[in-house]
């Protein structure tokens, strides 16, 4: 992982919800893969000190002169209100790329990819390498409303087939993506799913791949601290590979991607009875 | 100008460290994932996340909520045990060569006993760490480091158990910080660290429920400085030949400085890392320049020289 | 949508107030100076800065040092006594018809006795809080607060003076807050007001000497609200029926509803008037317009109400 | 006094060390009185919540379309810096005109402005009422450099007689101001002086007008809590009218404008001696 203050290259409102920023950095774009995200720290003399964690919407390897990331977000508070004011020449704080990628498939070939609104950010970079590796991409986006679905246009030239929901009917269908999902799933035949969007639809989408009998690669989000993996607060709780206990772990390091089966979906990790954990730390 | 070398060795009551810039415990994990972005050898010691007898799952989550000019958590201890870190984190840390200071905790005296027995002949590990800010689970959860005598028991459990330094980590909440640190003295500690966590909690207006699963946190970062500095000059005043480790909000060198003018022998640097994982390294260095410019010769120089009037 | 009224009127245990915003005593001096910016009729009440039996001169400077998100402050309580507040400030107050809680300090349990004696036929005030975060001469200058006998004895002699509803204002500054509550309760304190400043200490590294000339001082501002929220929290779950005046780094309405929402009846504006001397009307404002988009007809309604599982 | 959020005309660097921004508020430009200051807040987000006062360098009354208040300040911390970075258009909170401003002398005639570094600020816009009143003005400015006297050839315009000292001898007199304080009072025949800057040299120059029998009138510094008189924090030891007591006074409400005589300058406020007072509050 690189710690880097990098330039700003451009800013752009992509639609009425979504910034876009590229930024600067040759190390970190080569290193870069699908699923993983960058720490953009704040500026100094703000009362928010922690870094914020963005998925990686594109890369950009054209032209030899400069490597951009680009990452892609709705203003939620001030973090968000910060970098939307980034312009040209600004420079940013940057730590990357940070955590587990997605899983490029080697046997299966039809992959569906699954968004539910800011989360189907990181499926863009996603689709582009597996297009490029030569696998078939299909594209299920879900959002509150029209607006909030990410680059529906780059949306449809991503997919071979392409399909929207929307809670409001205003694009797509009237309805949850997953309501899409099986269909989607027998049309396309899709042999393997990605996803990443709200708790409840990764849950959703991995059940529904499961009784497809397909694997599902979920990126997941928590509140970080560190985005490095030395905090502890930002932890999934995920089975362990013989399904007998549960434990947490770090969605920085470990995940965001992980496999959607080994999630824990509706299942705290239980106190063990006699241990008593102190109110901090 | 002058090309003078400065001094930056710290002696914490029998050992020394080649420079007094730790990681605070619980924010460092085991140096591994720092590494990647320093090298450990820039710190003067590594102090690793608490470890208890057996793993710890920790609590659920959310573990952080942001507050202003720092944050809360509620991670719950969550560790691998003891075991572990002799087994996996130890020897990769001894490979680095960086001194390590040993964190425990527990929820019983015999639990902090046995994790210390443990360490008793655990290679590179310079001092132990008692972090009693734990729930004691014989005496209705208070923690051990509200309570003089619950702290002497535990300290003098553990000094009994390893012939290593044995600091003890003290909680900012309580009325007399000094009389917690006396009684962990009198027990046996070679040192203090301190502060851990302030107390804390926050609430989402719109869901009312509390930001932490944990309900109540602890407070960590630049808005409890002031409150870290106090608790160091303190304790220092009281007792001013023995060794502190102090933390609370250390960003830089400019805050680390303020704590060894305090009273602190080392700093100890937590939140801190979560933003910038080589940090330890850079305060290090503007402590050298710091130090330098001003023309003192070494860290120890400066140590609980704030003015103090009358 | 719905034009509803909100009721934001409050019950502090017998005396009801319009609205649950008050200044936090020290930060509004009378209410002139801050009368150019707003309306006082648009707060619940105006706590008045603590006043003591004969003026006292205060520290010197400097007094005052900002640290991240806060501030510490070492005023020393200057004020110009009590028959100077009965005799300019508080007609002032009666004229402009704000309700009136007169704040208290001392350094002996007579001293206290003095002042609420003279506050007893005193018109326009509702209420009387007593500031115990005073040292306390007869006992080697260890604060009231600090100590659950001394609080009780301040406040049962107090209460003893006056008929008026007596709120004890608690410092964080001990283990337990919860036990001065209780104390002060079984004292017959009506209430509870809480938090004072939070203990603190700020170094300058070039003159190493400390920013305050008072050494120590008290933390304030949004870097304590969460220390705050807790502190509130604390104390209502052990008397649930116990009104509380919340305090501690409210800046907006959406602090303030985190504190009733923890369980304070009423909220306390400290520092955020120096920044905008007519924040409380704002904040008032504020609740009430978070309270009917959201259905909720009155402030009550949400008091206490943060969920807490199991 | 006035709270008020207002824009920014115009920013323009004066020096090398010093800035100069204008903010529109016909409203404060209006009521403002030369040695009165304005509060203005940093905003929002920021780790430092404290209003900054700055005197007000200047009113600018041409024109009808907008009124303008001046500030100029040098960079010293994290609060400058933010307002050094305020461009045309930029908002800001600004509370004033704040404290007791100069009084303008009705008997006397000569008048002396004395300013030390940055303390020459409310300097001008005294010299500027003076003159409109028809008085004589006269300027002695000093600073540690050349580049951190304010304005030179402003004031050289302001004075029927100017004078500069830096400590190191760059441009005017080798020395300090109150070297040529006794020789400026003779040469000007001066009846009155207003003095502004570092309080060493507000106690020198007030013991050498008293010396000359002539009244001093001292704008004075110190940290602020508030800016409006409700903290505390500002105090001066101010001797009664009668000499007999010492109390403290707000630099914010009861000054910045001290009657030099009345300013206790070496004594601190003895505690009575039975009074402990808490260590915050
Ligand atoms: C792995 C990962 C990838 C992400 N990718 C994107 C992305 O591509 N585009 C995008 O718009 N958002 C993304 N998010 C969410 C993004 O991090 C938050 O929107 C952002 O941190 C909010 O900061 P704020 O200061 O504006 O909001 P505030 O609510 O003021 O933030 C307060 C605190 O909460 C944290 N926080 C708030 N919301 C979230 C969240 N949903 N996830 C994690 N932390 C949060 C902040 O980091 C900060 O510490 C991602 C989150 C994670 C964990
Ligand atoms: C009545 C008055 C008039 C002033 N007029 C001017 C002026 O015209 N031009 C100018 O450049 N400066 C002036 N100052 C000083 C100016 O207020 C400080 O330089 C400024 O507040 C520093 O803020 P900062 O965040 O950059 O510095 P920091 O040092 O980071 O500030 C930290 C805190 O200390 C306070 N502070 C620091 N220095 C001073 C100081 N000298 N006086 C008061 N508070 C201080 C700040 O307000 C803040 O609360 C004046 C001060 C007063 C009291
Ligand atoms: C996320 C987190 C985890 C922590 N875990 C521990 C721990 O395991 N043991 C311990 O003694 N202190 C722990 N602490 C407390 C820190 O070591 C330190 O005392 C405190 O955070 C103050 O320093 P800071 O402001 O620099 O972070 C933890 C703090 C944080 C923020
Ligand atoms: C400058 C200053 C002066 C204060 N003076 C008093 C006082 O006289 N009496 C008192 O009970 N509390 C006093 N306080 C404490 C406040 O009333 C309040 O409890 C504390 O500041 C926390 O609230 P805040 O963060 O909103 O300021 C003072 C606080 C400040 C900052
Ligand atoms: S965010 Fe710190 S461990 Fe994951
Ligand atoms: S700055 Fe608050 S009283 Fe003067």
């Amino acid at each position: 992982m690189i710690q880097q203050t990098c330039e700003v290259l451009s800013y752009k409102k992509l639609s009425e919800e979504y910034h876009l920023i590229s930024i600067v950095s040759p190390e970190i774009a080569e290193a870069a893969k699908p699923g993983q995200f960058l720490g953009l720290r704040p500026p100094a003399g703000r009362s928010f000190i922690l870094r914020r964690p963005f998925s990686i919407y594109r890369v950009n390897r054209r032209g030899d002169w400069a490597t951009t990331i680009e990452v892609v977000f709705d203003i939620r508070g001030a973090g968000t209100a910060e970098l939307a004011s980034l312009r040209p020449h600004d420079t940013i704080d940057v730590i990357g790329p940070a955590g587990k990628p997605f899983a490029i498939p080697k046997k299966q070939h039809s992959c569906l990819l699954v968004g539910g609104g800011v989360g189907a950010v990181p499926l863009f970079f996603l689709g582009d390498e597996l297009r490029a590796s030569g696998k078939q991409v299909d594209v299920l986006w879900g959002a509150a409303t029209a607006s909030r679905l990410v680059s529906p246009i780059d949306a449809k030239r991503l997919g071979s087939m392409t399909a929207f929901a929307t809670d409001d009917g205003s694009e797509g269908h009237h309805g949850l993506v997953t309501e899409l999902l099986p269909d989607m799933i027998k049309r396309c035949g899709t042999e393997v799913i990605y996803a990443c969007g709200p708790h409840a639809m990764l849950a959703a989408v991995t059940r529904i791949g499961l009784q497809h009998g397909i694997p599902v690669q979920v990126a997941m989000e928590e509140l970080m601290g560190c985005g490095v993996g030395i905090c502890m607060t930002c932890v999934q709780p995920i089975w362990n590979k013989d399904g007998t206990s549960v434990t947490y772990q770090r969605t920085c390091v470990d995940g965001p991607v992980f496999n959607g089966a080994r999630v824990a979906w509706d299942a705290f990790v239980p106190n063990s009875p006699r241990v008593s954990v102190p109110e901090g730390n | 100008m002058s090309e003078q070398k400065v001094d930056l060795s710290v002696d914490l009551g029998g050992f020394k460290l080649k420079n007094p810039v730790v990681t605070a415990s619980g924010c460092f994990a085991s140096g591994r994932e720092a590494a990647e972005f320093m090298d450990l050898k820039e710190l003067g010691a590594v102090v690793v996340k608490s470890m208890t007898i057996d793993p710890w799952p920790g609590k659920p989550t959310p573990r952080m909520a942001e507050t202003p000019s720092g944050m809360l958590n509620a991670i719950g201890l969550q560790n691998k045990g003891v075991d572990h870190f002799l087994a996996v984190d130890l020897p990769w840390l001894v490979s680095t060569k960086v001194p390590v200071i040993a964190s425990i905790a527990g929820n019983t005296v015999q639990e902090f006993m046995l994790v210390a027995e443990k360490l008793r002949r655990a290679p590179a590990v310079v001092a132990v760490e008692v972090n009693i800010s734990c729930p004691n689970l014989e005496d209705r959860n208070n923690m051990f480091a509200h309570d003089a005598k619950a702290t002497a028991s535990v300290i003098s459990a553990v000094t009994r158990m390893v012939d290593k330094p044995v600091f003890a980590k003290l909680s900012p909440n309580v009325t007399s910080i000094p009389s917690i640190a006396e009684a962990a003295l009198d027990a046996g500690a070679r040192g203090i660290s301190l502060i851990n966590t302030v107390m804390g909690m926050a609430i989402d207006i719109d869901t009312h429920q509390p930001k932490l699963a944990g309900v109540v946190g602890g407070l960590s970062g630049p808005a409890i400085k002031p409150i870290a500095v106090r608790a160091v000059f303190d304790v220092h005043r009281a007792f001013p030949h023995v060794p502190i480790i102090g933390m609370g909000g250390i960003m830089d060198a400019k805050d680390a400085i303020e704590f060894i003018l305090a009273g602190a022998t080392a700093v100890a640097v937590g939140t801190a890392n979560f933003i910038n994982p080589a940090v330890g390294g850079e305060i290090s260095r503007g402590i050298e320049s710091f130090l330098r410019t001003r023309g003192f010769r070494s860290v120890a120089a400066i140590r609980g020289q704030v003015k103090i009037e009358g």
